[in-house]
């Protein structure tokens, strides 16, 4: 019997341990709720993926896992055949009959990724397969029983998948990266029901050990499978990364750690000072707050010498970004019956572009260090065009005055902005900074006015429902692909879609749909653009900024740390060395 | 130990001045009092509400709750000691076992908590070298004593399983377990039924001849004093007014006061009378008190001089008063 | 027995209430799961699913019902992240248990002494001392304490004596480690208020008829101090004592939890409450009501054992 | 006695109920008052004397209507008062009245003296603002107090003058009959005879009748046409105020009466009772007198004697087996 | 025999109020209240000034960069996005004032009518609901209670004036309780039912008037009880929504202090400790000045 919480024992001294920092604890570790990078970071080290994305390759590319090789794909693109490893085993637990785990087919991943169509889970991940892979809207449909055959996706054998699409799915390999496909035996999912989010029972390079809000232990997962690193195909780059000592690990089988620990810290100055004890967490992002303390230089970004002596740092921009959209089903700004109106609401909405200050945004909340760039295709997007005008995100308060002026918008007839916020203290000095700027051209103090909701799922909520004039939310990569932002304009899925806007462009709709069957090209790229400037044009969304990340760790832990697209991929790799080795004492 | 008749006093009270410190000024609520007690004596000391009698017979155990009051002036003599020469320690020790103060209030003069066998063997074992058993059985013939049915069981009683009249007894018994010299019992009886008031009396009285204590009986009863005291001293606004022997102060009393106090208090008479007599009036605020006699806005014989000069107390007929012009004196 | 018994039936509207306060409060217009349950993409079919599996589409009376039967099994099923609400609650009420308890006694045994103190030189330099001290105590925020506390006490730019936050505890020192700045902070913000009210108790014990009595009667100062009038201040600390029991076990460390990151039932019943997870909090709820209850009643009884005028009645 | 009784009391009595078990359910009931009878003419008074405790104050608060008679009847002016209602009981209140014992407890410490005795006025709407204004000033001399005393506030008079003021509050509405619950057991001596003769001036000139309760013989005696005494919730005697002092019959009278200290007189002639009074939760059996009466017979520990008329000597009644 | 000129109509006639005015000359005596209120006062004048707009109004503006430090523009630097410390925290004081008033009566009106039903009614279902309510209030715990109607609430920028109202009431409420019950046996209530007063005017002029003191002093402790509440629930993020206030300062600047930047931090600690403190004195005055058995 091994439970779980009872031996809960700490480090032991000899074992190699790594304590990770991360700013959110997960609030599920079941597949079906591992929607965002906390979940991930333990889901993919608990549980096999059938691809995954290489360890230090950026852009991010794609790598077979669990999966022998790339899938063959029929030359209509639609039927996708793929092999898995043989001989992978899941880790031990009571579930199975002997208490042994036992091995890994490819029926676990059919079932699976049918959990992703069960109610009874509350899944959150069907959107990524809806209406894609034949037959799994209808097996729902006929009451979800795992018994029942889905016809686009079966185990043509114990190692043999096949999967068949109702259209074209570029993005379908990246779908096998996340977490939600995840591979969950059917013994363990029925022994424990909802239980299985705390008792995750998996194949992945760790096991877990406790689990709470405040952090995760995992131990080394002694069956997993024995694949020595080679470096070139994780897309090392010497230049950049040889500081880092990842060289190390060049032909050894990971995990190289017998323990891994990830601690929730919510508040990122008990992180940092955490971080800088040096006996506690051995990674962190460095807090906003401290970026002068720590850095010497922003461009290009460098540590002060005492950080530099005892920390490695790696820095990127995030694969998202944070944007505010108007929602277009208000009268008041959007879409209007009246053509007269409409032209004034689009006058406004441009206005209203012009008057954010996003170079104020980015100095005071990013210290300068975060990227902002016209509309909605990001920087770390392969299909980013960096020559874009950016006359949309550069401040322009005479003009937006102007353009107010001319379109008969006088302070009396401005609509009010209601701009919906959770609660915390950032979101509120970002709303009191927005009413500054709506201020200066011409808003009075009481018609910017911030509704709070108490939670994310509340504000969610009423974006959904379109009962927010402003829609500002962040949007993290779930693959790296234009497409997975595009999308957030996409006609079809307005609310309660992912389109909060209501974007309604029948020539963007039309576009994206010609582009979501295609594989990437010049141009696809071509056409990804073309959408990207309509959404400008139509001064749709005050957008965007991707943020640039510090990571900051021990000088004894060899890693590359990231928390990108799915988050946690890396630490089935992290190494720690033994202290003294490294360790100057500054 | 002196005997009743021997020349020196068990106590004397000399210029007694006590001084509280107040929102409304100082108040003098003792005023240069003088007065004697003799061994195994009875002294009453009667007065109407107020006018000090509480803070006299505290200030003689050296219990004036301080602040806010503090004794300023005189000596308290207890056999040629001056009390307040001593220190703390040495008036600890010498409250219970030489001079002991019982109080008007039954009801909460006890701790409500303990049981009176455990309250009294207390007191018994600071006093005496006791022990545990011995206390509790000298306790229990203490109760036995002051008239407690069975006194052994009552020693397991707490406070409010008693009546009024049987918590008052205890504490009378309490003041006995050390065999004061003196004993201030201030209005021991002023919360009692009459009936109970006799009862009390009765016993407090045997009780003093047999231990053979000394009694100042804080009261403002005139008809207690007259049963039970052989002297009375009559008190007006902090100051002894008139002093005597009890059946001459009350047959014939000199101060007007006095008078007019024994005059107005209904007695039970055979006749109904139309109107019983009064004195005008209330007691001067003790904040603001008139520079001459204290009772002068209220006497009917003020005469000019009562308004300038206070009368102090001397001898009149045997009877000691403090008035310009006395009853009944032939000046 | 028969008063125990007849506490405990009174205690049955109680719990009643208390369940159903909290329930509308917490459960019915709390905060909506559904939207967090959704994917990123959600279609308004998957709303009416995720809707109907949290019950939000069943009547008031309906959701209050099947909370009772709940409480009556005492089984709550489990928590949003899938774990059983029982074994989420044995996990972190211990945690929060060892974790507060530490401050609650300290708390109440040095706000007793120094009350004892202040009292016992009442109008002293002494007592004007711990009586300022304990204005100020007071009237810092407690919030300011564990954030000044935590710079001092657990930052590299402090003293760097103890873990900032976490809670990995295996061996006394691990313990003695986590809890010595909540302590601190718990302590140093309760004393303030634990020291005024208790010396107040003790004053206005002292200006009782009965310690003048035992005054009269030559007792020293000090055993009247320590012995009568202790005692009957026993009541009114029992009752504080008593009576914040449910309030440090349950709530109580709501602040220290969150900001010290321990893992304990405060921060899991706030978490609960700012994300709508409803088995938490009905367990959550119901644990209060009846711990109240429990507590009530036990402070009856403590009061009965200290104070004889009550237990004849 | 001529006519018929302002005030007629009829087997009054007032059982408390004392709880107990599991559901606190009345298990007894506390006789505070007990089967009394007796009548008071129109502008006569009645002293009631009585050891604490035994039933004086439930007596007066039952015919003032303040508590609800366990049974019996109150008869004012041939109507049975505990049949009214709420509201037809305030008609009533004009005419009946209370003086309360506490001078520090029965005026109200936040209002002035004047807001205090006009209160009634407003109450029951007597004549126009001005008129209670003048009405409030006639009263406040009629008790012996300036005019100016109206706009001041409790605390800053003695005790007898509140006792005054309280007198003032009761005459306001002109009553004609006053319940007069130990008016000056907490004053001073040289006050108490000010508010006492202030009580009889008050029935003289108004001709108002009076229950006069106290625990005092001697000022009961002073103000008293007839006097009641009782014990434990009953009454044992009740006679001609003259006639009860010097010639009582009841033990317990007797001992009452010598037990009350007197100047001139040593405590010798006293009968001085003995064992406790008893409480009226656990009251004895028989004649409940009988633990403590010096002339305690057989019967009595076990026959409860009933008040009855005096034979020969004189008019009253006596509830004792001595007077068969 | 008028003695009530000759002795006490010599002093000045017609004092009216004079239990009130015995308190104020007890409390004038008492040298740290008088400083407390005299501090409370110098807040008191802060917070008006922003009412009336003479201050403060810039608190929402941009008006310098990030960070800047202490200057004579800024008195108090400013924040993370050049708005202006000093007039933040002295907006904040109005705030604070808001919180501390709309609570403090509220909740002492509501204990107060509530508490002297119950107490007056003492043995009756009325008081035996009331008591219910009471102590199932009680049971649930301050901050969890506090969130609970803050989430229910969400949105309305005064669910925690609501929370905090719900429970501070009943420690009023539970005092005036006690009090009434004592009240309630005084020969005054007597009195007054004698003359033919209802029951409800004789809660309204009898009882209430004279729980004054509790009312008062109940009064100035919700007052502080509020404003350090509102700290607390606004770092939790269910406090002051819109506007400034010490706690979301204090919340603001729980990241800032472990960067070195203190300004938002003792800014709103120092003025918030200051205002509590001089409550705090004010109140302890309070108390002895009303004490009952001290004045009448
Ligand atoms: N603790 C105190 N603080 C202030 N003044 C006091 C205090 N105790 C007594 N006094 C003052 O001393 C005066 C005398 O009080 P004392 O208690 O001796 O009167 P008393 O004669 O015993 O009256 P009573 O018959 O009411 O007991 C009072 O007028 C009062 O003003
Ligand atoms: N509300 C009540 N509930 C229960 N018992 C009561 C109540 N009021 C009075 N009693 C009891 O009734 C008996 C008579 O009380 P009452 O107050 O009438 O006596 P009293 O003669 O006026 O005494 P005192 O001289 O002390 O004023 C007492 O034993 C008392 O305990
Ligand atoms: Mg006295
Ligand atoms: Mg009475």
């Amino acid at each position: 019997e091994s439970d779980q919480s009872v031996h809960q024992v700490s480090a032991p001294p000899g074992l190699k341990t790594y304590r990770h920092a991360m700013d959110q604890a997960p609030t599920s570790l079941d597949p079906t709720q591992a929607a965002n990078v906390y979940a991930n970071h333990v889901v993919v080290n608990a549980y096999d993926t059938l691809y995954a994305y290489k360890y230090l390759a950026r852009p991010y590319q794609l790598k077979p896992n669990l999966a022998a090789d790339f899938p063959t794909v029929s030359a209509d693109g639609l039927t996708y055949t793929i092999r898995i490893k043989p001989g992978v085993r899941f880790v031990d637990d009571p579930c199975f009959p002997d208490g042994r785990g036992r091995e890994l087919l490819a029926e676990d991943f059919v079932y699976s990724i049918k959990r992703q169509f069960d109610p009874k889970n509350q899944p959150q991940g069907a959107w990524l397969w809806q209406g894609r892979i034949a037959g799994l809207d209808e097996w729902k449909a006929a009451g979800s029983d795992y018994d029942q055959p889905a016809s686009g996706l079966r185990a043509i054998d114990r190692y043999t998948l096949e999967i068949r699409l109702t259209r074209p799915y570029p993005q379908l390999v990246d779908t096998f990266a996340q977490g939600y496909s995840a591979i969950v035996p059917r013994e363990a999912a029925e022994k424990y029901g909802k239980a299985l989010g705390v008792h995750p029972v998996g194949s992945g390079p760790f096991r877990l050990v406790s689990y709470d809000s405040s952090r995760v232990v995992m131990e080394r997962n002694p069956y997993y499978r024995q694949e020595p690193v080679d470096l070139q195909a994780e897309g090392y780059d010497p230049v950049e990364q040889a500081y880092t000592g990842i060289e190390a690990i060049e032909g050894r089988s990971p995990p190289f750690l017998d323990r891994l620990e990830i601690d929730f810290i919510t508040e990122s100055s008990a992180a940092w000072t955490s971080f800088n004890k040096g006996n506690e967490v051995q990674f962190t992002t460095v807090p906003i707050e401290q970026i002068d303390r720590v850095l010497a230089d922003k461009n290009p970004i460098r540590l002060r010498p005492e950080y530099a002596a005892r920390f490695h740092m790696y820095s990127g921009l995030e694969a998202g970004f944070v944007f505010t959209a108007f929602n277009m089903d208000f009268p008041e700004l959007g879409y209007s019956p009246d053509p007269e109106r409409n032209r004034r609401n689009k006058a406004l909405r441009c206005a209203i572009i012009k008057a954010y200050d996003w170079e104020a945004r980015n100095q005071s909340w990013y210290f300068g260090l975060a990227t902002y760039f016209p509309g909605i295709i990001v920087p770390v997007s392969p299909e980013y065009d960096p020559d874009l005008s950016r006359d949309s995100v550069t401040l322009d308060v005479a003009g937006a005055r102007r353009l107010l002026r001319d379109n008969g918008w006088t302070p009396e007839n401005l609509p009010t902005l209601v701009y919906g916020t959770t609660a915390g203290v950032t979101e509120r000095l970002f709303f009191e900074q927005f009413r500054a700027w709506m201020r200066a051209i011409g808003f009075p103090h009481d018609k910017v006015v911030r509704k709070t909701y108490a939670t994310f799922g509340d504000i969610s909520r009423a974006w959904k429902r379109g009962e927010l004039p402003l829609v500002a939310k962040g949007w993290g990569l779930d693959y790296p692909d234009a497409e997975n932002t595009l999308q957030l304009f996409y006609g079809p899925n307005g609310s309660p879609g992912s389109n909060d806007a209501n974007y309604r462009n029948p020539e963007y709709d039309r576009l994206y749909e010609r582009s979501s069957v295609m594989l990437a090209s010049p141009e696809r790229t071509a056409i990804y653009r073309r959408m990207n400037q309509m959404v400008t044009d139509d001064c749709v969304a005050m957008t965007g900024l991707s943020r640039t990340r510090i990571y900051l760790w021990h000088k004894n832990v060899v890693a590359v740390p990231d928390r990108e697209i799915v988050g946690g991929f890396f630490l089935k790799y992290v190494d720690v060395l033994p202290v003294a080795q490294t360790r100057p004492e500054g | 130990m002196n005997a009743a008749d021997a020349p020196a006093p068990l106590l004397r009270v000399k210029d007694l001045t006590v001084e509280f410190r107040t929102m409304d000024g100082i108040v003098r609520a003792v005023d240069a009092v003088s007065f004697d007690i003799w061994p195994n004596e009875t002294v009453g000391l009667v007065g109407e509400s107020g006018c000090g009698k509480t803070v006299t017979g505290l200030s003689l155990l050296r219990l004036i709750p301080s602040p806010p009051g503090q004794i300023i002036n005189g000596s308290i003599e207890l056999e040629g000691l001056d009390l307040l020469s001593l220190d703390a320690g040495d008036m600890e020790k010498r409250r219970g076992s030489e001079i002991a103060m019982i109080f008007q209030e039954p009801m909460t003069s006890l701790n409500p908590v303990f049981t009176i066998g455990s309250q009294i063997t207390e007191v018994l074992r600071r006093h005496r070298q006791l022990s545990q058993r011995q206390a509790r059985e000298l306790a229990a013939s203490l109760l036995a004593k002051v008239s407690i049915p069975d006194a052994g069981r009552r020693l397991d009683d707490y406070p409010h399983q008693l009546s009024g009249g049987m918590r008052q007894r205890v504490m009378i018994a309490m003041a006995l377990s050390c065999n004061p010299k003196l004993l201030v019992a201030d209005e021991p009886t002023t919360a009692l039924d009459v009936t109970t008031q006799a009862q009390v009396l009765d016993q407090m009285r045997e009780l003093q001849n047999e231990f053979r204590m000394a009694v100042l009986l804080v009261t403002h009863d005139l008809g207690v004093v007259a049963e039970t005291c052989q002297r009375a001293l009559v008190m007006y606004c902090g100051s002894i007014v008139e002093a005597g022997k009890t059946e001459q102060l009350f047959s014939s009393p000199r101060h007007p006061y006095t008078a007019g106090l024994l005059a107005s208090i209904p007695r039970i008479r055979a006749e109904r009378i139309a109107e019983l007599p009064v004195i005008p009036g209330r007691v001067p605020d003790p904040g603001n008190l008139p520079a001459g006699c204290r009772f002068a806005g209220r006497c009917s014989h003020v005469q000019s001089r009562c308004h300038q000069e206070r009368p102090t107390l001397r001898s009149v007929n045997g009877n000691a008063v403090a008035c310009h012009y006395p009853l009944g004196a032939d000046i | 027995m028969q008063y125990v018994l007849r506490k405990m039936l009174t205690g049955i509207p109680l719990i009643l209430g208390v369940t159903l306060v909290s329930f509308a409060l917490m459960v019915y217009f709390g905060p909506d799961m559904t939207y967090q349950l959704l994917g990123k993409n959600p279609t308004a079919e998957q709303i009416i699913e995720v809707r109907h599996q949290l019950g939000y589409d069943q009547s008031f009376i309906q959701r209050y019902l099947a909370y009772l039967t709940e409480l009556i099994r005492l089984d709550f099923g489990n928590s949003s992240s899938g774990e059983p609400v029982r074994s989420l609650l044995a996990k972190t009420i211990p945690v929060s248990l060892i974790l507060i308890l530490p401050g609650f006694l300290l708390g109440h045994i040095l706000g007793v002494l120094l009350a004892l103190a202040a009292a016992f030189w009442r109008g002293r330099w002494a007592d004007k001392l711990i009586m300022a001290i304990a204005v100020i105590g007071m009237s810092v925020s407690f919030l300011i304490v564990i954030i000044a506390f935590q710079i001092l006490l657990c930052s590299s730019d402090g003293l760097n004596l103890f873990p900032v936050r976490g809670w990995n505890v295996q061996s006394l020192p691990d313990y003695l480690s986590y809890i010595a700045v909540p302590t601190l902070a718990t302590t140093f913000v309760a004393l303030g208020y634990e020291t005024r009210f208790y010396r107040s108790v003790f004053v206005e014990e002292m200006t009782r008829d009965y310690v003048r009595t035992a005054r009269a009667f030559g007792l020293s100062s000090r055993r009247i101090f320590f012995r009568s009038i202790f005692k009957n201040c026993l009541i009114p600390i029992i009752t504080r004592v008593m009576f914040s029991i449910p309030q440090v076990a349950i709530g109580g460390s709501l602040l220290i939890e969150s900001y010290f990151g321990i893992p304990g039932i405060g921060k899991a019943t706030y978490e609960a409450i700012i994300t709508g997870d409803q088995p938490v909090l009905k367990a959550v709820v119901s644990l209060t009501a009846i711990l109240f209850v429990f507590v009530m009643t036990l402070n009856d009884i403590l009061y009965r054992a200290v104070d004889p005028r009550v237990s004849l009645k | 006695m001529n006519a018929e009784p302002l005030v007629q009391v009829r087997g009054l009595s007032k059982y408390f109920p004392i709880h107990g078990g599991l559901f606190r359910r009345v298990v007894a009931g506390l006789k505070a008052v007990d089967d009394v009878s007796f009548v008071i003419h129109a502008g006569r008074t009645l002293g009631l004397v009585g050891e604490s405790g035994c039933g004086k104050s439930t007596l007066g608060r039952m015919l003032l209507r303040l508590q609800e008679p366990t049974a019996g009847q109150v008869l004012f002016a041939g109507e049975d008062l505990t049949r009214l209602d709420r509201r037809q009981m305030l008609a009533y209140r004009q005419r009946i009245q209370a003086v309360f014992q506490d001078p520090y407890g029965s005026l109200s410490p936040r209002r002035t003296v004047g807001q205090t005795v006009r209160e009634p006025l407003d109450v029951h709407r007597v004549g126009t603002p001005g008129d209670r204004q003048q009405r409030v000033d006639e009263l406040l001399a009629f008790v012996g107090l300036s005019a100016q005393a109206a706009h001041r506030y409790p605390h800053e008079f003695s005790g007898g003058q509140r006792q005054r003021i309280g007198i003032a509050r009761a005459l306001a509405l002109n009553p004609q009959f006053l319940v007069a619950d130990e008016p000056v057991s907490a004053l001073d001596v040289s006050v108490q005879s000010q508010v006492l003769n202030l009580i009889v001036r008050l029935q003289r000139e108004r001709g108002i009748a009076l229950l006069f309760i106290s625990h005092d013989l001697a000022v009961v005696q002073h103000v008293s046409d007839d006097i009641g005494v009782m014990y434990l919730g009953r009454l044992v005697e009740i006679a001609p105020a003259g006639q009860i002092l010097t010639a009582p019959r009841h033990p317990y009278t007797e001992a009452l009466i010598s037990a009350v200290p007197q100047i001139g007189r040593r405590m010798h002639s006293r009968i001085v009772l003995g064992g406790e009074v008893p409480s009226a939760r656990t009251p004895p059996s028989g004649c409940a007198f009988h633990p403590r009466c010096p002339r305690v017979m057989a019967v009595c520990r076990s026959v409860r004697p009933v008040l009855k008329k005096n034979g020969d000597e004189g008019s009253g009644s006596v509830a004792c087996h001595l007077y068969p | 025999m008028n003695e009530f000129s000759s002795v006490a109509g010599a002093r000045a006639v017609n004092r009216r109020n004079s239990i009130w005015r015995k308190v104020l000359r007890k409390f004038l005596a008492d040298r740290t209240g008088v400083a407390g209120l005299a501090a409370v006062l110098v807040y008191f004048v802060a917070a008006l000034g922003v009412w009336c707009g003479w201050w403060g109004t810039d608190w929402a503006d941009l008006g310098g960069s990030k960070w800047e430090a202490v200057s004579a523009a800024h008195w108090f630097g400013t924040n993370i996005i050049g708005q202006d410390i000093f007039s933040r925290a002295i907006y904040a004081t109005s705030t604070a004032f808001e919180v501390g008033v709309v609570v403090a009566v509220l909740a002492t009106i509501i204990g107060g009518v509530l508490g002297a039903f119950a107490g007056f009614f003492a043995g009756s279902w009325i008081d035996e609901l009331l008591l219910w309510a009471m102590n199932v209030l009680d049971a649930i715990p301050f901050y969890l209670f506090v969130a609970a109607v803050a989430y229910s609430l969400a949105g309305s920028p005064y669910a925690m004036h609501v929370a905090m109202i719900t429970s501070f009431w009943i420690g009023t409420g539970r005092l005036v309780r006690g009090e009434v019950i004592k009240l309630r046996n005084m020969e005054y209530i007597e009195a007054a039912y004698a003359i033919g007063l209802s029951r409800f005017m004789i809660i309204f002029r009898h009882i209430l008037p004279n729980t004054s003191h509790i009312l008062l002093v109940q009064a100035s402790i919700a007052f502080v009880s509020a404003i350090k509440a509102e700290v607390i629930l606004s770092f939790l993020g269910i406090g002051i929504r819109d506007g400034m206030s010490w706690g979301l300062m204090i919340e603001e600047s729980t990241k800032e202090v472990l960067a070195g930047f203190y300004n938002n931090f003792i800014a709103a600690s120092l003025l918030m400790f200051g205002l509590v403190m001089a409550f705090n004195a004010l109140s302890d005055a309070l108390q002895d000045a009303m004490d009952p058995r001290k004045v009448a």
